[in-house]
């Protein structure tokens, strides 16, 4: 673990804490999507923690998100309401976007969270608008936008990369490479696997960190926060890391092996912080115990919310897809 | 300013140069508006409707954009989302193609998909339509086409009133809305009354009342389409001549009302035959007024082929006042 | 091979087995064909309907793209255009938006500017529409949409018979056709007859002959269609049940036969309706047969809304077996 | 100018020819433009003359060419016939793509020249599947894919320049690098404006080269298609060039001075060519009065073929929108 970063107990324990509260969350939609609670895509963030918990820790109430359909973890480490969340999974009417969008489409206004985008590289554009609008609006927010190495492959980063550099906008364009898009490794996908150094050809400063340490993410992600927030440029981080689990629900992992991700699950960042924090007597037993409760009693509320939740009546079907106003 | 002893003298303006005063406008009365597009600044505008703006609004307010289409229209998007009012600008229909994406699976689809938390104050301006000879990826009327997707509005001013102020409804829209401008109109002249303040985006127009036969249109064959009716008209056969001026959502109650009146309905649309926006003005006027009529519906649209670059094959391609009024006058005569 | 003294036996085969024997055999059978799209060879496809061909025919014939819909598709045109017939793959149809420019402003384009010297021989596979609960950036159904565009051709196998024998004939088409695989159809089981060793893609097949009324669809629609068929019958309300297959160019022969028999038509098309195919059949049907019709054309399609997804919201907006019959048996009740 | 190329007498004057007779032509073509006979959008390749010949003339017969909408200077380059190219001007049905394309789509299936592209950036994908094509039949050619410096901004530029470099395709790609994309300066346009320096993200091998000098730019392109036809792999060639005429017929130049133009035109690539070669007295005066006569009367060929050229019946109007058959 990298220290540098001012280690005070309760922000450490936040970050645990903020890692297990996805992981036991998640836990809990694998199950509830065997029983058929929820449906359609689900991506699960299993492994890859602590670079939502890592990079959110270091924004603002003022910067915004732009998330993948792999969000949950940004949503949660945003603080976007659990009960919500979960509603929106089952599809639910106090789901956060009242049922219509699902695991893949998750919003939240009152978060400046801008989805939840299942269009691989499609957010990367709204980022830099967002950014735009933020600069030109005189508020001082960083947008935070996170997409996987596959965006890369995409034409929208390219354009993306480029429209926020030389228009100098405050993008934290933030990269989880898990190394697969879909089945697709990362070197069958890219001829220069460096995604970090391809920043250059748009003169955007870079850096790469070990995704798998949260402290190391959060280290790295406050130093980029703070270059974009004084510079108004944009900057990219690229966070090196892992999912343990299929790409979504409909996957047989064929193009990966068992002992490749029984390497990368010794690196689970929450054991690693766990482990750390263990040893250097900074976490006690019964303090991991109470957090896992305390997780654990917060999930059970969800469920049970959405359990108790209502259908969007049929007759508002049609609701939002034109809009009388622009909510403020 | 001076003093308003007389009352405004109204004012011969181009499509092009009513365009230009919306944009100008739009600009100078909302500090959130802005407009981004590709050469739209210090080129002046790939058809000089912005010729001037920047130098005196300003490059933020007027903005290139690099050729990003995918990437511009996204950042509109996103730029709409966190507040501003943005224009996008995307010289033509074609290229809008590359940020089609965006367009449909973000700008029309995110505020239901958020369950109404977000909406997307964008306008996208674009230049469509044949006639210039710039062949098969410069010419196409896309905007019928783009009618289909829910979540968009899509506006097509015909006349220099209409130019000179939907832009400003389309703003303050909370919807995306698509404006096409067609190509051959940007040189016509018109006349802007002074007393016209605004304008609905919400109705079609009756440009000319008639009673014989119905013909329903938009853009850039509106005045094609006048032309028809003129010489039925010396042939004594009074059509009705509709702007649809909004083609997303449809305003039906004119044009049911029209073919209550006249029986006979011939659409002229710009858009290829085959699933036109022609076809669903047909279907819909076949649905809600099959015992009024006493004709089936006819249809003047583009043949159905990549817009070909000689002149005269350009022009065979495209709806004509002949093609319409000979439709028409077949209509009623033999109906 | 074994003598064949007995004839070969009917197959049971899944829609998804059929699209995959459909690919084996056309690689097999010609050196030029190669299957590309994103996750096709390694992961098995996202649907798995190409699970397995790649460890069989290698992965130079099932190649694994990465994820650049514009980038991939456009590099299928320019290998039809200098040999090749590939067979793209784009996992849904809602990402196809992002290959549109080179859809429409080259495949479909190229042959006719270049005065016929360059054929597109190409064939882009796509999944469709809803019913997954996958909302609004995955459930879309565009191909009615695809139809618009001259110089593509559309089809939409409904059947395990039209999965298996439609691709051979589009990769021998000389021009770019368009595959639409309707999702809720890869897991449906039907029966291959080994008799039938191959399909045309030209024209409409009446999946179930009546007299009452002509229920004209296609692609996902269709087993919703002949259910309501099914209980039309039940009413004594014979429905003729006609499936598209090709969406463009359309076998109107077909459909204006089964018309002038029944006089009435109600088209289901999941598609939107404002713009869908179902408003161009509509249209023709109308101009060609009016005088046949006893009642107006009626429209079974998809609520105007990008697709929620809670499953009660995205069911609610789909056409379902229901809706068909109730609309039907209005039209035949009440002409 | 460069001398390591063996300069024979006839290659040099070759390359004289070759530039004049694009210079020539185009003039004629202004002209006729005022005239009416040409319509549309016309994009002349006045100044830049060099880049097209001296990479053409490093190409095979079996070699592929993939174009934009400013590809007179290409299409004659490559031996495409001037009288049919000047038939497709006016629109004839003598003209090579029957009066169908025009100006901005040049198609001529003999010389594998696969268009005159007048989206920006839609030809590089289609290179990159020639290229696919080519190396699946065994055939060993190369696709000189032809763009300007604007189509970099293009995602376009982005997912080809990977799917080249990916699959090892033989590609040379040309960056005609003319400083503006219509009224839009690079620096303007992109981040980072060195663009052979950009490919560097994709593994691309790249030089830049004086554009307005045909011996430097035969020379670089020499080296790079016979890279290219070795390795298999794609390069980038970037030539810097200018334009020195207006971007189409409608174009006010309002976004460059009258200066810069002229500091352009000095190095105008035929009269440096031709002081260079008269200077070292390898072309006497009347060599050169031979070959602007020779060339006069090629493109008073053309204009005559072109006037009695006949118009394609309407009746065929739609021909060729869905093809019969495969022309082979
Ligand atoms: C434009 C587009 N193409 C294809 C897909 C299908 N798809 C969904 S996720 C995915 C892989 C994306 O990989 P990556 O960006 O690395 O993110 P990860 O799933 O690994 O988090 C693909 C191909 C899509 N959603 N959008
Ligand atoms: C996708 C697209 N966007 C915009 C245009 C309009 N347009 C035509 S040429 C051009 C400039 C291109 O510049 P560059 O690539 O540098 O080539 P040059 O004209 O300088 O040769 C633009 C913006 C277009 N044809 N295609
Ligand atoms: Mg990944
Ligand atoms: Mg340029």
């Amino acid at each position: 673990m990298n220290g540098k970063l001012h280690l005070d107990h309760a922000h450490v324990r936040m970050l645990l804490r903020a890692m297990l509260r996805i992981r036991r969350f998640e836990e809990t939609c694998f199950e509830l999507y065997q029983r058929e609670k929820i449906r359609g895509f689900m991506h699960l963030y299993d492994g890859e923690e602590a670079v939502s918990v890592g990079v959110i820790a270091t924004l603002a109430a003022e910067d915004a998100i732009v998330a993948t359909y792999r969000e949950h973890g940004q949503a949660l480490a945003r603080g976007i309401d659990m009960k919500a969340l979960m509603a929106e999974l089952y599809g639910k009417q106090q789901g956060v976007c009242r049922g219509r969008g699902g695991s893949m489409h998750i919003f939240d206004r009152t978060h400046r969270f801008y989805g939840g985008n299942a269009i691989v590289g499609g957010g990367l554009p709204l980022a830099v608008g967002i950014a735009m609008a933020d600069k030109a609006l005189g508020r001082n927010a960083v947008t935070a936008c996170f997409f996987g190495e596959g965006a890369v492959d995409e034409g929208s980063f390219h354009e993306s990369m480029n429209l926020a550099s030389l228009w100098r906008l405050p993008v934290l364009f933030v990269c989880e490479n898990n190394r697969y898009a879909m089945g697709m490794a990362l070197d069958r996908a890219e001829a220069e696997t460096d995604i970090a150094r391809k920043a250059a050809g748009y003169r955007v400063g870079s850096e790469a960190v070990d995704g798998m340490d949260v402290v190391a993410v959060e280290i790295a992600a406050r130093r980029a926060v703070a270059a974009v927030r004084e510079s108004g440029a944009p900057r990219l981080l690229e966070c090196h890391t892992y999912r343990f689990r299929a790409h979504s629900m409909f996957d047989a992992q064929l193009y990966r092996s068992k002992q490749e991700i029984e390497t990368w699950r010794e690196k689970d960042p929450i054991r690693r912080l766990h482990s750390w924090l263990a040893g250097n007597g900074l976490l006690h037993a019964d303090e991991l115990a109470r957090i896992e409760a305390d997780v654990a009693a917060e999930v059970a509320g969800a469920v049970a919310f959405a359990e108790a939740g209502e259908w969007e009546p049929v007759a508002e079907l049609e609701r939002f897809t034109l809009m009388d106003q622009v909510p403020q | 300013m001076s003093a308003a002893t007389s009352a405004p003298e109204p004012q011969r303006v181009t499509y092009r140069e009513a365009c230009k005063l919306a944009i100008r406008a739009a600009i100078l009365a909302d500090p959130r508006v802005v407009l981004m597009g590709e050469d739209v600044a210090r080129y002046g505008g790939c058809y000089a409707v912005t010729k001037g703006l920047a130098a005196e609004l300003g490059e933020d307010r007027i903005r290139d954009t690099p050729l990003s289409e995918a990437g511009f229209v996204g950042a509109g998007i996103g730029a709409a989302l966190a507040g501003l009012r943005p224009i996008v600008e995307i010289m033509t229909v074609n290229f809008s193609l590359l940020a089609l994406d965006q367009i449909v699976n973000s700008a029309a689809a995110i505020p239901h998909m958020s369950g109404g938390q977000f909406a997307v104050p964008l306008v996208i301006r674009m230049a469509t339509g044949a006639g210039r000879q710039l062949a098969a990826q410069h010419s196409h009327s896309l905007e019928g086409w783009y009618a289909h997707i829910p979540g968009l509005k899509i506006l097509a001013p015909a006349t220099v009133e209409d130019a000179r102020h939907m832009l400003q409804p389309a703003i303050d829209d909370p919807n995306p809305v698509l404006l096409f401008e067609h190509v051959m109109l940007y040189g016509e002249e018109g006349t802007l009354d002074p007393a016209v303040t605004g304008v609905d985006i919400v109705s079609a127009r009756i440009r000319r009342p008639g009673s014989d036969v119905t013909l329903v249109t938009y853009g850039g064959s509106l005045f094609k389409t006048l032309e028809a009716a003129e010489s039925l008209r010396q042939e004594g056969i009074e059509a009705e001549v509709i702007d649809l001026r909004v083609l997303r959502p449809l305003d039906m109650t004119t044009i049911l009302g029209s073919v209550a009146r006249t029986h006979r309905a011939v659409i002229v649309d710009e858009g290829w035959r085959s699933g036109s926006l022609s076809a669903e003005i047909a279907a819909r006027i076949g649905e809600a007024s099959f015992y009024d009529l006493d004709a089936p519906i006819r249809r003047v649209c583009s043949r159905e082929v990549p817009i070909p670059y000689a002149a005269h094959l350009e022009q065979a391609a495209l709806p004509q006042a002949p093609d319409i009024a000979a439709t028409a006058r077949a209509l009623v005569k033999g109906g």
